[in-house]
């Protein structure tokens, strides 16, 4: 029967589909970026249903700690990014 | 009798909430929106932590419940200031 | 001798920091740091060598807990190769890369790239590759885009894009293993493991997140402006090392992983895939105008060729048979490795004495940098795989093979490969002599040609006479 | 609270966190993206605290939706100065052209295949019982890894060799941004409300950075969290108007960016020397030990994301600060 595990885990697929959408698409740099920032939502709900062990157990701490860890690698790459464009558009001007 | 009483409490709260985004959707211009958000969303944040404080373990949670409250007051009331003026300024360069 | 397995990582991070706190002496950290990582990743192979595959728990804590790494015969010998060629580029960027406040900012990024493939490289683990990926992704972005020229900008941000697409898609099959197992370890996977939607989704997410980032021929379209556009010896790492170590995970997840998931059709896929690279990347390799586009295409072609082992390691009858063509696989990559980190070297000292790298006019770099066209001539015969470079092992061994599958159209694709492999090497070489009077002194900047040199030489000879060890190194696995 | 009600809280909150990320990535106005996004970061919170997952909530909140929506709107405002609006979305959604609608479709397919292979496969995975070997092996241990709550355990002892890596990711990243070149101006000193609001918020934000570091041992907490509500003190300085945000320049800077990796990497390697695994610490030094890494931690990823958030080189602490009255300045936000 549909668990909230496996509730969540759905929607996790299907966030992940939207992301990939949009970042294949080539619309803007920006939208570009942040659909890689959700699609990396998408599997981090994935990550985190299967952690979820029912209202009273304790949910499983080791995928609680790669999110963690997921988190701050995204949005070191976007800062990465954003430094990217904010460069070729100064540049745009300059020349 | 405190599970009543965080019940009521609570319900204001929605009440008050279901209040500030009648008025986000339904007011014509910027400012009269933003009042309406700022205004009634703080105060239906006040009941719910009032009613979450009632329904709170010990005095500790309670307590930080309501600093959330006071933070939650002043930052509104910064950045809703803040857009007003923006969105004033712009209307004066155009 | 297991303690090498720690230094190998350690020291890289510890020089990027050191270079980082102490901006004026950088290069003396950084060339120092190359020689000490050099030197313990030749301890670790010769520690894999004597005592078979090494095996470290970090923490202390057991596998599946903690984190292992692991050092089997494969990874060491990339790991040696990766430390030479980055020791030799290391040498070459002293003399490259001149200005203080440049060199400041370029050796710490250096050297973290450098852990980052020494991390990736050795882990166990399925999250920590991602991690490996990930800093190993932004440190080559980074480095691309050193010196801030626009074209160098633009190609790096779309390496970047398509980088973080391909983690995520990595992530994304890590995480299904995870619900899907309970445990991230390799070594403990690769037993349980079983054919089912798990682990064919996985395989396929994890695969398509490591082709974007090796750049398979579809998915290829970021590298040439990438590699073309990146600072001489940026090239040479991003072409001989950042691309193969995506590579390297797709070998460790088909062949040891994965092995009882993998079905003959998709090894055929990766074949096909591979075939259509090899002929696309020499073609375009063929035409390109610049020196440094024409490197970018041909390791698209050389990879395409890795790729076309595939599915012979999954036809080979006898694990004898097997294990020989696995072995001119990796002859084949350490070759590429070799060869092509020399090539765009040499390059670069074209590009920073003439000023432009543009094939049409290069009459006379003969004459006035004999050295540099030396290097060049002799990473070319390594490209094409004439002997007695490693590559004409390793094609050899593709050839033999594919006869003894029946599998014929890769002998056709590996001949027209290295037939356009030909061309487009004698193309740059012919265009290389012009009508000057030769100099006296054969060499010019020692510091920037004699790396070049010696490593084209070392593709060339070095494996080529001296490539028996492969083997047997290879038959020390997990 | 009955799983019914329990089922339709999940059922509206992944609604809206699914009808905001489409709104999201659909509208063609960046500010508005930015905003939506920012808004499914939080929502996003909400369903990490609702599958106990407080820690992943509160980075979530505090990094994913808070900062990156931070830096994302900086380079929203930025990019706005310089380029006109139309010409910003150029490309992808609108152009109608036969080959741009066949992509699109082809793209939407090719996503939805991977949605439906990855959701087939997880039902199949979820089919049998969960696995607990290491969550079971995590509360064996626990004890030994010197904390008690097990997220900072796996983070900092268990799987620290991912910490120590992710760290130089932090790393990799400002020294990326700092090679592009220097930063951009800064914002104009604020008026009297947000002054006000920054010479109280300040010091509040500080203040429960370190409780959450200090938490971090035994309650959702820890070194990212405490970093990233650091980095957001950083940031309301940034936009007050404050050039330097009282960073250190030029040595003691970049000895607090590698505080994080290097403090790690020296505890790993002295004790790896002293006889010990690499990062095994002993166990009545483990509390201790992941403090003082944690901390050195804070600082360093605190300072990485203020200094992301600047976007370059911050001038030496010597150049004049941003004198009002200049021309405006591209990116900035309020013309106060």
């Amino acid at each position: 029967m549909l668990t909230t595990q496996l509730l969540y885990g759905l929607a996790a697929c299907f966030i992940v589909a939207l992301g990939l959408r949009t970042a294949l698409l080539h619309a803007s740099l920006l939208h570009r970026v942040i659909a890689i920032n959700v699609m990396g939502a998408g599997v981090f709900m994935l990550l985190i249903a299967v952690a979820y062990r029912g209202p009273g157990q304790q949910p499983d701490p080791l995928p609680h700690a790669l999110v963690l860890t997921g988190i701050v690698v995204a949005v070191s790459a976007t800062a990465l990014a954003l430094a990217l464009a904010r460069r070729l558009a100064a540049e745009h001007d300059d020349d | 009798m405190a599970d009543i009483l965080a019940a009521i409490l609570i319900l204001a709260g929605l009440f008050f909430y279901l209040a500030g985004s009648i008025g986000l959707l339904r007011l014509p211009d910027l400012y009269s929106r933003l009042h309406a958000l700022t205004k009634a969303d703080n105060l239906g944040l006040g009941l719910l932590v009032a009613g979450l404080a009632v329904h709170a373990q010990d005095l500790l949670t309670a307590l930080k419940l309501v600093l959330i409250w006071l933070a939650v007051l002043a930052a509104s009331a910064a950045s809703s200031h803040l857009i007003a003026q923006h969105a004033h300024r712009q209307e004066a360069e155009d | 001798m297991t303690d090498a397995i720690i230094w190998v990582v350690a020291l890289p991070l510890a020089g990027a920091l050191a270079a980082l706190l102490l901006p004026r002496l950088a290069t003396a950290v950084a060339v120092g740091t190359a020689v000490a990582t050099s030197v313990s990743a030749a301890a670790l192979l010769r520690g894999v060598a004597t005592q078979g595959v090494l095996h470290y728990e970090l923490g202390g804590w057991s596998a599946g807990l903690g984190i292992a790494l692991r050092a089997d015969g494969l990874s060491a010998m990339l790991l040696m190769m990766t430390a030479l060629v980055v020791l030799a580029a290391s040498i070459y960027t002293s003399a490259y890369i001149t200005a203080p406040a440049e060199r400041a900012r370029f050796w710490p990024l250096w050297l973290l790239l450098w852990t980052a493939l020494n991390a990736l490289l050795l882990s166990g683990d399925l999250f920590n590759l991602y991690v490996t990926l990930e800093l190993l992704g932004l440190s080559a972005v980074a480095l691309a885009a050193f010196g801030g020229k626009r074209a160098a900008v633009a190609a790096a941000l779309r390496y970047l894009l398509v980088g973080l697409l391909g983690s995520m898609m990595f992530l994304a099959g890590v995480s299904l293993i995870y619900a899907g197992y309970g445990t991230l370890d390799m070594a403990q996977l690769a037993h349980m493991v079983t054919a089912g939607p798990t682990a064919w989704t996985a395989l396929a997410l994890m695969t398509a997140g490591l082709l974007l980032k090796t750049a398979l021929f579809p998915l290829h379209f970021w590298l040439p402006p990438a590699h073309a556009s990146a600072p001489a010896p940026v090239s040479a790492v991003l072409s001989a090392l950042v691309v193969k170590a995506a590579f390297y995970l797709v070998l460790r997840l088909w062949l040891h992983v994965f092995a009882d998931v993998v079905t003959p059709a998709a090894a055929n896929l990766l074949g096909a895939l591979g075939a259509a690279a090899v002929l696309w990347g020499s073609w375009q390799a063929l035409q390109a105008e610049r020196l440094k586009l024409l490197a970018a295409y041909s390791t698209v072609a050389q990879l395409g060729y890795l790729f076309m082992f595939f599915p012979l390691l999954q036809a080979l009858p006898s694990v004898t048979a097997r294990d020989v063509a696995a072995g001119g696989l990796v002859m084949l990559a350490l070759t590429h490795g070799f060869a092509k980190a020399g090539l765009f070297l040499a390059i670069g000292i074209i590009q920073q004495r003439s000023g432009h790298d543009s094939i049409q006019q290069l009459d006379g770099t003969a004459q006035r940098l004999p050295a540099t066209t030396f290097s060049i001539a002799l990473a070319g015969v390594a490209l094409i795989g004439l002997p007695p470079s490693g590559a004409f092992l390793g094609k050899w061994q593709l050839l033999a093979g594919a006869v003894a599958t029946g599998q014929w159209v890769w002998v056709v694709v590996t001949a027209i490969g290295s037939l356009l492999a030909m061309a487009y090497i004698f193309r740059v070489i012919g265009h290389a002599f012009g009508h000057q009077s030769y100099p006296n002194l054969p060499v010019t900047v020692a510091r920037e040609e004699w790396p070049a040199l010696l490593l084209a030489a070392v593709a060339v000879l070095g494996l080529g006479l001296a490539g028996a060890p492969v083997w047997q190194l290879l038959e020390i696995r997990v | 609270m009955n799983s019914t009600s329990l089922l339709v809280f999940d059922v509206l909150l992944l609604v809206s966190i699914l009808s905001l990320a489409w709104a999201s990535l659909a509208t063609r106005d960046a500010r508005n993206s930015v905003i939506l996004f920012m808004a499914f970061g939080l929502v996003l919170a909400v369903a990490w605290s609702r599958l106990m997952a407080p820690d992943v909530a509160l980075a979530e909140a505090a990094i994913g939706s808070g900062l990156s929506g931070a830096l994302l709107l900086a380079a929203v405002y930025r990019s706005r100065g310089q380029q006109p609006a139309a010409q910003q979305q150029s490309t992808g959604e609108h152009n109608t052209s036969a080959a741009t609608v066949a992509a699109r479709w082809a793209v939407t397919l090719l996503s939805a295949a991977v949605a439906g292979v990855l959701a087939w496969a997880l039902l199949h995975a979820s089919g049998s019982a969960p696995h607990d070997t290491l969550p079971l092996a995590i509360a064996a241990n626990l004890d030994a890894s010197g904390v008690s709550n097990p997220v900072t355990a796996v983070l900092l002892n268990f799987r620290a060799y991912d910490t120590l890596l992710e760290l130089a990711v932090l790393l990799t990243a400002v020294l990326g941004i700092f090679a592009l070149g220097p930063a951009a101006a800064g914002y104009r000193p604020a008026g009297p409300v947000f002054a006000g609001l920054t010479r109280w918020l300040v010091p509040l934000l500080i203040l429960a950075a370190g409780y959450l570091l200090w938490a971090g041992a035994h309650a959702p907490g820890g070194a990212f969290q405490a970093g990233a509500t650091l980095a957001a003190a950083g940031v309301v300085l940034r936009l007050a108007g404050r050039q330097h945000i009282g960073l250190p320049a030029g040595g003691t800077l970049r000895v607090l960016i590698a505080a994080g990796a290097g403090v790690f990497l020296t505890v790993g390697l002295v004790l790896f020397m002293t006889g010990r695994p690499f990062l095994g610490y002993p166990t009545a030094w483990a509390g201790t030990l992941i403090l003082l890494i944690e901390s050195a931690a804070m600082l360093a990823i605190a300072a990485t994301l203020v200094l992301a958030f600047v976007g370059g080189r911050p001038q030496a602490a010597g150049t004049p600060a941003h004198t009002a009255g200049a021309k405006p300045v591209p990116g900035n936000p309020g013309k106060e």
